[in-house]
């Protein structure tokens, strides 16, 4: 009996400790996920203790991986800083595509199809521009106009075919990502390939988003060009879907499309838009991805990033600043796993785990907040009580 | 032996923000019919949600025939005999009556008494006789999405009959009827009073309350107010008691001054989904400081006729003239533009956006213009400044002001909000469908009023109602639909209820 | 002409059972993108368990065919609840939960498979080999000119689908339990005001997808490769979500999409190989599954509805 | 496996990155993981640490490689994916790297590099005794080759093939054909086909099986097959198969994937013999005798051969004196079979009697 009101008083102990960290309905976007992330941490470490290595260690190396913590010796024109940019340049893609896949879910549409919006943009800008002999200066603003145009071209094309024929645009998105994988990669083996990479062939520099083996201060560094735009893009985006007409018609759409096409919105056109804006964002994260990161395309491969932006997308609640954040955190592990799995003995796949982890964990985001809430109305409630008697 | 079949004691139950009923006690015997009145938001579908077992009260007791019971679930509702027709129909659309009416209860046989199956024809011949045995006209194989209201209405009924409920609890079941519907409706409750049941009505119509109820709770703001006789308490005092002021359902109209065409429409056709034409060559004509009035029966093409000028439905043929300009090809917004209001039928899945804030929703039609919005940035602060405006002027309540997350809101409410955008629009043409629908009195004597004023500031109003006393009391000049097609057209004084019903049915075409 | 209908029903039958797998889950409301992962979760399952059996109790794999298709959809079953609890316990996003599901599911079974494989068999392989099914023919019914074919060079879990399949069928149009399921997908207040809970029916929907995908990804682990290797994540388990919403989440109309994708996709093969083209070539003729169903998609699309309560979340007090 | 950190003490610190299956793929990557194995049995005070490239993509397998090299005296990169390290190497010159199968990248006209010794086998040496094999053990007269893609290793494979196949054909006057799709016929890298049965892709297996399937059809009955996880269906169509139907492994002993029950379709398998060069580059590594450069590796180093340990194959002893015989020509440079770029075909090269 007295033991039962024991755990009970610890549990409630527990409670408040939680309700005091998450509580406050002001920071909760911020609170909740990292809280979610150290949970995700936690369940990590036991899987690594029970593997009989260390934990802490493993994740100290990560973020020294990631280029967030110092390592302890560096590779010729190596330094945190090289590492640091380069998780940038890494993380880039995984944020375009993840906006991409937070546009279309804002006006109530599933874009499943980014990865193959980025192969296809990121295809034509290869052979239109990479292998051109442009200058830089016209070069890269090419590579982005074309991932652009690419990507909102078939981006439309899938919403059109939502608002004219009724095909669900999961659908549609699924074989346009087979179609595109498999003619693309047709057309590299038949006329771009490089028979020592397998790939398609190298891309000059010119034309590249990211600026490689820039050299300083004893340093070779790559910048990534597309980082800065992702980002102003981000801020632009927040403001559009909080400020514009155009992100109130998107966002009325995607609440009710009933609603807004009463409210004199023409919702084929929104729905339309809506993917437009979409492809075009997955039409930037592919040429941050094959003209920037990379150099070439990898062919019949879709970008696991385009379905890792659904994930990343819902962890950052759809808003691009939670996006950003989101993708700094999934890319700190991806990118610090190989020096993990170096320096500690963790196998790789350990980061896929932490990283399916959090994604599992951050799904249940919205029932914490609830139950938070709810946990709070109950306990106001009593106070209220106990001061009334 | 007990004296009450139900007893509800010192219920409370709280949701965020508000205690929907407050230590509220009802009492009711076996056999009666019981009452329940009070104005949008008192808590009436709380407290009976809570006697079905959806809702856990947070304090008090229920007694079911002199016993006390907690009661989980509906399911466990459903054991103790309890059954209720929700104010929003349960029903799944797809299935026919009779799948409807078994979920949950599926009588099974065993195919070569082995494989279990739903035994779907015997339940088609059951439901058919119980609809025959309370007279109900049901038929079993229909599919729910084929029907209208009040037959869907009277699945729900047999639904509960099916259970052998004998514990009904029905929530506003005739907001959404006509008057012979209606009629029909407290015909059957009647009957099923003989045959011994015990009856709670939810309702806000008065006259219903007054014909069939023995007793009454009346119920404000959570608190229940008084329980009274209804063979001895006038409907004025009933509607006092439950506004907490004077009522009056008379309103007061000046002559209408006509003035010149707003509205011409001609030989108008439209196709419904399935292709089946469901106005049919109707032309009418709406002046200045005219309401007029399209009286019918629900499902007969009244609805499609707002829809089309609206522009929310294609048509098929003939045209939509505003002020002499041919508008039938305008897109919805070109329309809104050119001063059409419009207050649609289906309010949660047209006339709002639930998961956007009141203020935002009350900006709807005009989010994009000046001062709303320049040069495609949308201004918030002028928004919400309107949005203070319209909650003050017309009185729309809720938990955060322009904040509240409009899904949060009570349905008279909402409905309260839409009222307010439509009117503001200030347009020449104001389309109002059901406008007072689910309303409590006191709201409906306001929705009114603010009607008639718009007329005599030289608006032309297009109503479409389905209650007769609306009709009645505010229009000008009444068209009677029946079957997609114009029966008659009258000024209003020249035509009596009793006449107007008939028209309805089809009978004198 | 005996190939393309061979080969396009070993394809075919192991994509609609996933499909029916899905048409559980959505027509009792719940989204599921997760098929993929559920497909190749259960093939690890049901290869893990072979080769752990026929290892310590030295009995040849290929008498476990039936133990592994039982457990893959054991595995499937048990990964779903995964999905079950997200979607219907935590209320997340059922899209969501899917994708998440199908990184996790990846992730872990090439993690547990290169683990098991050296800490149990001291092997070094991120494989378990599962041995070849039989094949077997009909004999009077593949006499028949041309359809013959379909009773020709059968792997036995082609059989085992259609049973499956038919009772599948079954149970979703004329059970007590299929009736609620698809009232849940229409209207889960309806259910719940019936007395049913909404929650149960949408959870055994969840796993019984989860079973049917973990008996899909196993049967193509037989046919195509005989092991289980990470390449069981092809994205089939998408192409079964396309082929169930081709079919207007209806068994039969589904059938239908998935024998169009079998027979375009080995009569794409026939076709390269009657025309010579050159391998190079090969891959423009991968798309002519994909090809004709969006063509076909532009004249079957316009009355396709989804359940009406599909992707909600199911909230009793929500009106 | 062995998974141990980075040593104490100054024993030799090694790490070998594979993508994106690992060291313990049971293939490629697990034979150059042997060899280092192999040298840190002889050397205790030395050790290895397994770090794997997820993707593939030679980019990124080459950021993998800048991303540790800093911690490690020696990095083995098995595979062409890592043909881009010599930018890593020329800022890293007290590293020492040892590239498989590939050559390293040109990197402002420098081919060789001093810290990286880079192998490549002679794949139409292995080809050209798969292509004995099968010639000697098929009993309908019918083989053929399956590849994934016409890149010049596989052409040399299926070149070589082909030409054991004719020397067997012109020495021990048999009529074995080989057996080509022409719609699976290979184009190269300059655009010129090559015939042969190209899957267009290493890792489709479905396409695999198909190709199996028609060549059993056509009458094969062994198959040599180099395509990668490809292959793993050309075995599926193998082992399905009603007749007896066997195959040829490629690069390592693949006798365990071709366990089917109680029998095995693996009639050999021809070797790429990767785990001894690594062990010897080590070894030159340790006793300072490291030369950087770009080999081409033949039978005359027992770089290339094919398993004839008992019970890893299942050819006769008159077929592996045969072959043995003609290994011994290989070695001497008598017998030079043809390859994508050496100038000979399958019809005429030097030792075709
Ligand atoms: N599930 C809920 N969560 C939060 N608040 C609720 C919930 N259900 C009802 N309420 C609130 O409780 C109050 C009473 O609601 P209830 O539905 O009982 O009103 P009512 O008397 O039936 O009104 P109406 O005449 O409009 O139907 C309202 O203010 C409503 O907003
Ligand atoms: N989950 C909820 N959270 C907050 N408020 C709720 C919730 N559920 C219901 N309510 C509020 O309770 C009000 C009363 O519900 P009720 O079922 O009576 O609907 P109603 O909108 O009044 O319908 P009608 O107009 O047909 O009378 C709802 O309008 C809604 O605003
Ligand atoms: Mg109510
Ligand atoms: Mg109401």
């Amino acid at each position: 009996m007295s033991e039962k009101n024991m755990d009970k008083r610890k549990g409630n102990t527990f409670n408040r400790v939680i309700l005091k960290l998450l509580g406050n309905e002001k920071w909760q976007h911020l609170t909740i996920p990292i809280f979610l992330i150290f949970l995700s941490f936690i369940a990590a470490s036991i899987i690594i203790l029970s593997l009989g290595k260390n934990p802490l260690g493993a994740f100290y190396n990560l973020l020294q991986g990631a280029g967030i913590l110092p390592k302890p010796s560096y590779a010729g024109y190596k330094s945190m800083l090289t590492d640091f940019l380069s998780l940038l340049n890494y993380m880039t893609p995984m944020i375009f595509a993840s906006l991409a896949v937070a546009i279309a879910l804002k006006g109530g549409l599933f874009n499943i199809g980014v990865s193959g919006q980025m192969l296809l943009a990121g295809f034509f800008a290869t052979i239109l521009i990479g292998y051109s002999e442009l200058n830089w200066v016209i070069a890269k603003p090419l590579v982005l106009l074309i991932g652009i145009i690419a990507g909102g071209i078939l981006g439309g094309l899938i919403g059109f075919l939502k608002y004219k024929f009724n095909i669900n645009e999961v659908v549609s998105s699924i074989m346009f990502n087979y179609i595109i994988q498999y003619v693309l990669s047709f057309f590299i083996h038949s006329y771009y390939i490089d028979p020592v990479s397998r790939q398609s062939k190298y891309i000059n520099d010119a034309a590249r988003l990211t600026l490689v083996n820039v050299e300083l201060i004893n340093l070779k560094m790559d910048i990534s060009i597309g980082f800065v735009i992702a980002i102003i893009l981000a801020i632009v985006l927040k403001q559009f879907f909080d400020k514009s007409r155009i992100g109130f018609e998107i966002k009325a759409v995607g609440a009710n499309s009933k609603g807004a096409k009463y409210a004199g919105i023409n919702v084929g056109k929104t729905m339309i838009l809506t993917m437009v804006l979409s492809g075009i964002f997955s039409g930037l994260a592919g040429v941050t991805y094959y003209l920037g990161y990379f150099a070439s395309i990898q062919p019949k491969t879709l970008p696991s990033v385009g379905f890792d932006g659904i994930a990343v997308a819902l962890l950052g609640n759809t808003n691009p600043y939670g996006i950003i954040g989101a993708s700094f955190i999934i890319s700190i592990i991806d990118r610090g796993s190989t020096y993990m799995s170096s320096m500690a003995g963790v196998r790789k796949e350990i980061a896929s785990v932490i990283t399916g982890m959090i994604l599992l964990f951050s799904a249940c985001s919205a029932y914490i907040q609830y139950r938070i809430r709810a946990k709070k109305d109950s306990l106001a409630f009593m106070a209220g009580r106990e001061a009334e008697e | 032996m007990y004296e009450y079949i139900v007893e509800m004691r010192n219920i409370t139950k709280r949701f965020p923000g508000i205690v929907a009923n407050d230590n509220i006690t009802i009492q009711i015997k076996k056999g009666e019919i019981y009452a329940i009145l009070g104005e949008n938001g008192a808590g009436k579908s709380t407290l009976m949600s809570i006697l079905f077992g959806m809702y856990e009260p947070d304090e008090g007791e229920i007694w079911i025939r002199g016993e006390r019971v907690k009661i989980l679930s509906p399911n466990h509702a459903a054991k103790l005999n309890i059954g209720m027709v929700h104010q929003h129909f349960k029903l799944v659309h797809n299935y026919t009556v009779t799948e409807n009416i078994i979920l949950g209860m599926e009588p099974i046989r065993k195919l070569g008494g082995l494989i279990p199956y739903v035994d779907i024809k015997g339940a088609n011949k059951n439901i058919a006789e119980l609809s025959k045995k309370y007279g109900l006209q049901v038929d079993p194989t229909q599919k729910i999405e084929d029907m209208n209201v009040s037959l869907q209405q009277r699945v729900e009924i047999l639904k509960m009959l099916y259970r052998e409920a004998e514990i009904l609890i029905f929530d506003e079941p005739t907001a959404l009827l006509t008057p012979q519907e209606t009629d029909y409706l407290l015909d059957i409750i009647e009957e099923l009073r003989k045959g011994g049941k015990t009856i709670i009505l939810i309702s806000h119509k008065l006259e219903e309350i007054k014909r069939v109820a023995d007793r009454c709770a009346i119920l404000r703001k959570g608190k229940l107010i008084d329980v009274l006789d209804v063979k001895e308490t006038s409907t004025k005092t009933m509607a006092n008691l439950m506004v907490g002021r004077e009522v009056s359902l008379e309103i007061e109209k000046k002559p209408a001054k006509f003035g010149p065409v707003v509205l011409e429409v001609d030989n108008l056709r439209v196709k419904n989904q399935e292709k089946v034409e469901v106005v049919k060559n109707v032309s009418f004509k709406i002046h200045k400081g005219e309401v007029f009035a399209i009286a019918g029966v629900a499902g007969n093409g009244q609805v499609e006729i707002a829809d089309a000028i609206a522009g929310l439905t294609e048509i098929d043929g003939g045209s939509i003239k505003l002020n002499g300009v041919d508008i039938s090809k305008y897109s919805i917004r070109e329309r809104t533009i050119e001063g059409i209001s419009y207050i649609p039928e289906d309010r949660q899945s047209y006339g709002l956006i639930l998961d956007f804030s009141l203020g935002e929703n009350l900006a709807l039609k005009d989010y994009y213009k000046e001062p709303f919005c320049h040069k495609g940035v949308l201004n918030k602060d002028a928004i919400n400044e309107y949005g203070n405006k319209l909650i003050e002027k017309y009185d729309i309540r809720s938990s955060l002001g322009v904040n509240t997350q409009v899904r949060q809101m009570s349905g008279g409410n909402q409905q309260k909000a839409i009222v307010a955008r439509e009117i503001e629009l200030d347009s020449p043409l104001m389309i109002f469908v059901q406008p007072t629908r689910g309303l409590d009195i006191g709201a409906i004597e306001n929705i009114r009023k603010m009607i008639i004023e718009e007329r005599d500031k030289g608006k032309a109003i297009l109503l479409v109602s389905l209650e007769l006393d609306e009709i009645m009391s505010i229009a000008d000049t009444i068209g009677i639909i029946f079957n997609g097609e114009i029966q008659k057209i009258a000024p209003a004084e020249e035509l009596t209820t009793k006449e107007v019903g008939e028209y309805m049915m089809g009978v004198t075409a | 002409m005996d190939t393309l209908i061979i080969d396009g029903l070993s394809f075919a039958l192991p994509l609609f059972i996933m499909a029916i797998g899905g048409i559980y889950s959505e027509r009792a409301g719940i989204t599921n993108l997760a098929l993929e992962g559920l497909q190749g979760f259960g093939a690890f399952f049901g290869a893990l368990w072979a080769v752990v059996f026929s290892h310590f109790f030295n009995i040849p794999i290929q008498k476990l065919f039936y133990f592994a298709l039982l457990l893959a959809m054991v595995g499937g079953m048990l990964f779903s609840i995964l999905h079950a609890l997200l979607c219907i316990k935590f209320k997340a996003n059922q899209v969501i939960s899917g994708v998440v599901i199908n990184i996790l599911s990846m992730a872990l079974t090439v993690f547990l498979t290169t683990q098991i494989n050296s800490l149990v068999f001291g092997a070094l392989s991120d494989k378990f080999q599962i041995g070849t099914s039989v094949r077997f023919t009909v004999p009077v019914l593949s006499k028949i000119p041309v359809l013959g074919a379909a009773f020709k060079n059968l792997y036995p879990f082609e059989i085992v689908i259609l049973v499956i399949a038919i009772i599948a069928a079954y149970v979703l149009n004329k059970t007590r339990f299929g009736l609620r399921l698809r009232a849940c997908g229409d209207n889960p207040h309806s259910v719940d005001a019936a007395g049913v809970e909404v929650f149960r029916v949408q959870f055994k929907a969840v796993l019984i997808s989860g079973a049917l995908s973990g008996l899909g990804g196993i049967s193509y682990a037989y046919s195509i490769s005989t092991n289980f290797s990470p390449s069981i994540y092809m994205g089939y388990g998408y192409l079964a979500i396309a082929a169930l919403i081709f079919g207007n989440w209806k068994i039969l109309p589904t059938l239908g999409a998935c024998l169009l994708f079998g027979f375009a996709r080995s009569g794409g093969y026939i076709l390269g190989q009657m025309l010579e083209m050159p391998s190079t070539f090969s891959d423009l003729i991968m798309t002519l599954p994909y090809v004709l169903t969006l063509l076909l998609l532009i004249f079957f699309s316009k009355s396709n509805r989804p359940p009406r309560a599909l992707g909600e979340i199911y909230d009793k007090g929500k009106r | 496996s062995k998974e141990t950190g980075p040593a104490e003490g100054d024993g030799m610190k090694i790490a070998i990155i594979t993508s994106p299956n690992g060291v313990d793929d049971g293939s490629f990557n697990e034979d150059n993981y042997n060899g280092v194995l192999k040298f840190i049995e002889s050397n205790p005070g030395a050790t290895v640490q397994a770090v794997k490239e997820p993707t593939g993509d030679p980019a990124a397998s080459v950021q993998a490689v800048a991303d540790i090299v800093a911690d490690y005296d020696v990095i083995i990169t098995p595979g062409f994916q890592f043909a881009g390290i010599s930018s890593i190497a020329v800022e890293n010159p007290t590293k020492k790297f040892v590239l498989i199968d590939s050559f390293p990248e040109a990197l402002d006209g420098q081919e060789e590099f001093d810290n990286i010794y880079a192998m490549m086998f002679a794949e139409e040496e292995s080809g050209f005794l798969a292509g004995m094999a099968a010639a000697l053990e098929t009993k309908t007269n019918k083989v053929a080759v399956v590849n994934g893609i016409a890149f010049p290793s596989n052409v040399n494979y299926q070149y070589g093939f082909e030409s054991g196949v004719n020397y067997v054909n012109a020495k021990y006057n048999k009529n074995v054909e080989i057996v080509e799709l022409a719609s699976y016929a290979g184009t190269d890298v300059t655009g010129a086909n090559v015939g042969g049965n190209y899957a267009g892709s290493f890792a489709d297996e479905a396409t695999g099986k198909v190709i199996g399937n028609a060549l059993i059809a056509e009458g094969v009955d062994i198959i040599f097959v180099a395509a990668g996880a490809t292959g793993n269906g050309v075995f599926t169509a193998a082992k399905e198969a009603a007749g007896d139907v066997k195959v040829i492994g490629c690069d390592v002993d693949q006798y365990d994937d071709g366990i089917d029950g109680d029998r095995n379709i693996i009639l050999t398998s021809v070797l790429k013999v990767m785990s001894l060069n690594v062990e010897r580059a080590l070894n030159s590594i340790k006793d300072g005798s490291f030369k950087g450069g770009n080999v081409l590796l033949r039978a005359d180093t027992d770089s290339t051969g094919y398993v004839k340990k008992e019970g890893r194959h299942q050819l006769s002893a008159d077929t592996i004196a045969k072959m043995d015989e003609a290994y011994e020509l290989l070695k001497k440079g008598e017998i030079v079979p043809a390859a994508n770029f050496n100038g000979y075909t399958p019809e005429s090269f030097p030792g075709l009697p």
